[in-house]
């Protein structure tokens, strides 16, 4: 499970994620206010820089900004007929390149970091939260993906091999069931290895 | 008996091939099939129902292509797995039992009636409104054989189904299987459930390394093993 | 076990649900209509999270899959993460709605529970499922893309057959969890001036 | 070695009486622990690092009452069970055996240090970084070992540790639990496994039936059976 990561070493992938966390909010900011089509060039060609100067593979960019594209295939005319072409064209201009910048973070920033940076920003209500817990529970997760997999694949099979199809609830109660008497089993493990300690 | 066989089979799962030209014609009532962790049984046994379609050969049961007849085979080839766990479908008992003839177009009478049937041949009589996970293990492997046997297959696959039981049960288990007409296929790491076999089959890094006799075949396994 | 921590079993059920939102991302997204909002079947594991872990857990279980998703872990349908999903996209408000979504379906089916009677359960799930996620969803999908409210409320109701049918998997499905895994959410009092739930039936060997 | 005591320990799980006033008081370096399907053996061994709680009586360990002081219990009782799947907690191989270190307050070197070590006395040196859920049977239930033994526990108790296994497989889990210093406590229907052990314990419809050397152990076990 390594992510979208695209692995390098420019300083963009150095930077600490959370000052590329604050430009990053910055930038969509500034960029959801532009209004001059000049202005927006401008923004889209930083932005352009930053992933030259990062060499991202421009496979791995196309694939992060594609779903966005074609959205807006349709979304444009739409806009173009209800509020004027310019306006449409503004807001496409502005998506893909807010789309970009916030892909180029996602590119350039390990799933590790990202979490290390989130539990650092829920640090003031350490109160409420406990930042272990969390980073167990990320962990965990990770590990109970191929878990939740295997079980419907064997549920799947199960039924095939009883040579019946059935409906979705004969597939979607015993997934449920059996990933619940699952993590019990889980829950004991960790318990057992001193998770309670 | 049924005849099932293998044509040329191999497979890879993905990169790592698992069977390599598998040849067999399996005719006899009672067959073992014993190899290593990982050798190859299970991707081998889930072939006869389809589960498993090989990368290239053909398996047939009575000569229908498992690969174009999927369907009809499932009804001739009951399959049981390892872990029952993976096999209960159903809430409860009965409600297991039962699920696999509620597809087979047969009346709700017929249902009832084959269902309680199964239940008190398997000693789950007492259990029938019970959440199936909460059974011991030992039940769950039974639940499992009833679920398949009520459906009265003409060959029954099961893959190493007596791991979990003490050696009573795995006797009795071992018993049911020697008593049944039906043609009986068992995957198993333990030797003493293929007393009275007719014969057992030796795999290795996904090959057949020894075929015959029960006698001899282990033997040959054990010598591997050394 | 201070109310404040969460038991093994607790986390351990929460990842799973988790997990389990993740793994129904997997048949891939489906995007039709004017605005790409896919149709996903995630929205099955969130009302499924609500409804058979309750508020609580639930809660957790959807924010722990919202929050890896966001780090850039591919796990929103179609093999997507990242925060643009959860800051410019015009899907944005319906993740977030989720969150709001499985707080009220837990609430409403603790309340409901033990008998979890039909219509009133899929009132509670379609209320928390359906209502509270469009609620969120739909004004935010308008400002992202600068389109008028109106637009963006006739583009949703491409959701609505596929979400209602989810609603009721979800209260049949349900149902069934909780006679074969009895005592994971403690029912509610249906009144609330005793104020002090029935102690929690808890069967499993964890002590 | 350790001294564990069962002192009149009984157990119910609702309306069902498992365990009837047990006493014992376990000191040998290596202990073997039979009986049928639903004996209460899981029940038993789960009580000695406070898995479950009993009813009434108490366990303890080295003195320490396991119910008043689970934690420091735990530290010395390593547990192992029968299902690997569902006791690998952490995504890889490495962090999956780093975990149960991690909760010690160990420095991030020392870590790193016993987490290699484990990786290379259980031969999974090569799988470090690999995702534990594609390990081989085998493999899991050697990391299943590794992950509990790195934190060097006092005690070992393992639930049923090789019923997955083939022959080699089990006999070397076998040689491993036989060569460790630490103290052994193995629930298992293998009685192959409990060779070279100083005592076997004969658990049925859950009170202590027999309890001696292994040979009259396991012979009035098998009487029990026949
Ligand atoms: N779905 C799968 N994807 C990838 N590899 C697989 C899959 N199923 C099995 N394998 C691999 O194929 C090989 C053979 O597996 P198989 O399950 O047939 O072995 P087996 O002989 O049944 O072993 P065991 O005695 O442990 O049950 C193993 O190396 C296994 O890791
Ligand atoms: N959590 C539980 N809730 C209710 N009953 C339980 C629970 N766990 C075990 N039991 C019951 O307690 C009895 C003893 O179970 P236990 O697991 O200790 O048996 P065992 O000797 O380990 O059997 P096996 O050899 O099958 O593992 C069984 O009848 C079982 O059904
Ligand atoms: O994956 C995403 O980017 C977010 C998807 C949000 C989908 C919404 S939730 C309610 C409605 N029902 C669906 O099937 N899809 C939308
Ligand atoms: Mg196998
Ligand atoms: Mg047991």
């Amino acid at each position: 499970m390594i992510g979208l990561y695209s692995p390098g070493r420019s300083v963009v992938h150095r930077a600490p994620t959370l000052l590329k966390l604050v430009l990053l909010s910055v930038g969509v900011v500034v960029i959801g206010v532009l209004q001059q089509p000049w202005q927006l060039a401008v923004a889209a060609l930083v932005v352009l820089t930053l992933f030259v100067i990062a060499r991202i593979p421009p496979r791995a960019a196309v694939a992060q900004i594609a779903p966005i594209l074609w959205m807006l295939v349709i979304v444009v005319p739409i806009q173009g007929l209800l509020a004027g072409w310019l306006v449409a064209g503004l807001m496409a201009g502005r998506l893909i390149t807010a789309v970009a910048l916030a892909a180029l973070f996602t590119l350039t920033t390990t799933v590790t970091s990202v979490l290390e940076a989130f539990q650092r920003m829920l640090r003031p209500f350490g109160r409420w939260i406990d930042a272990d817990r969390i980073g167990l529970l990320v962990a965990l997760t990770i590990r109970c993906i191929p878990l939740v997999t295997e079980i419907v694949t064997e549920v799947l099979e199960a039924r095939r091999a009883r040579g019946t199809r059935g409906s979705v609830m004969a597939l979607a109660v015993p997934v449920v069931v059996r990933s619940l008497y699952a993590a019990d089993a889980l829950g004991e493990a960790l318990v057992a290895r001193g998770l309670d300690d | 008996m049924s005849t099932i066989t293998f044509d040329a089979v191999s497979h890879a799962f993905g990169e790592r091939q698992v069977l390599r030209g598998i040849d067999l014609r399996l005719t006899e009532h009672r067959i073992g099939i014993v190899g290593a962790n990982g050798s190859g049984k299970s991707t081998l046994v889930r072939m006869i129902n389809g589960l498993v379609a090989p990368s290239s050969g053909t398996v047939s049961v009575d000569g229908l292509d498992v690969a174009k007849k999927a369907r009809e085979v499932r009804r001739l080839v009951g399959f049981i797995f390892t872990n029952p766990d993976n096999q209960i479908v159903m809430p409860t008992v009965q409600e297991d039992i039962a699920f696999t003839l509620r597809r087979r177009g047969l009346s709700a009478e017929e249902i009832t009636q084959r269902t309680t049937a199964a239940l008190h041949r398997f000693g789950l009589a007492g259990h029938a409104d019970h959440p199936a996970h909460l059974l011991s293990g030992g039940q769950k492997q039974l639940l499992a054989l009833a679920a398949v046997l009520v459906a009265d297959p003409k060959v029954l696959v099961a893959d190493e189904p007596t791991t979990l039981l003490d050696a009573r049960n795995a006797r009795h288990i071992g018993d049911l299987l020697r008593s049944m007409s039906q043609q009986v296929i068992v995957v198993t790491h333990q030797f003493a459930l293929l007393e009275g076999f007719d014969r057992v089959i030796v795999i290795e890094h996904g090959a057949v390394v020894a075929d015959g006799v029960p006698e001899d075949s282990l033997d040959a396994y054990r010598a591997l093993l050394a | 076990m201070t109310n404040r921590t969460l038991a093994a079993r607790d986390l351990a059920h929460i990842a799973i649900f988790a997990a389990l939102i993740a793994a129904l991302g997997l048949p891939g997204a489906l995007s039709i209509g004017a605005v790409a909002v896919p149709i996903t079947f995630q929205t099955l594991g969130v009302m499924l999270a609500g409804a058979i872990l309750g508020a609580r857990k639930g809660f957790f279980a959807v924010a722990l899959f919202l929050a890896l998703a966001a780090a850039g872990l591919p796990l929103l349908s179609g093999g997507r993460g990242g925060l643009l999903w959860f800051t410019i996209s015009p899907s944005t408000g319906y993740l977030y709605g989720w969150l709001l979504a499985v707080v009220v379906i837990g609430y409403l089916t603790a309340r409901l529970l033990p008998k979890y009677p039909f219509w009133p359960a899929v009132g509670a799930t379609a209320l928390g499922g359906v209502v509270a996620v469009y609620l969120l969803g739909i004004p935010v999908t308008a400002i992202n893309l600068g389109l008028p409210l109106w637009v963006a409320i006739f583009d949703s109701a491409k959701f609505l057959p596929g979400d209602l049918l989810k609603v009721v998997v979800t209260v049949l499905v349900a149902r069934q969890v909780h006679r074969a895994y009895p005592g994971l959410i403690a029912p509610l009092a249906r009144r609330s001036s005793s104020g002090t739930a029935p102690a929690q039936v808890d069967s499993a060997p964890t002590a």
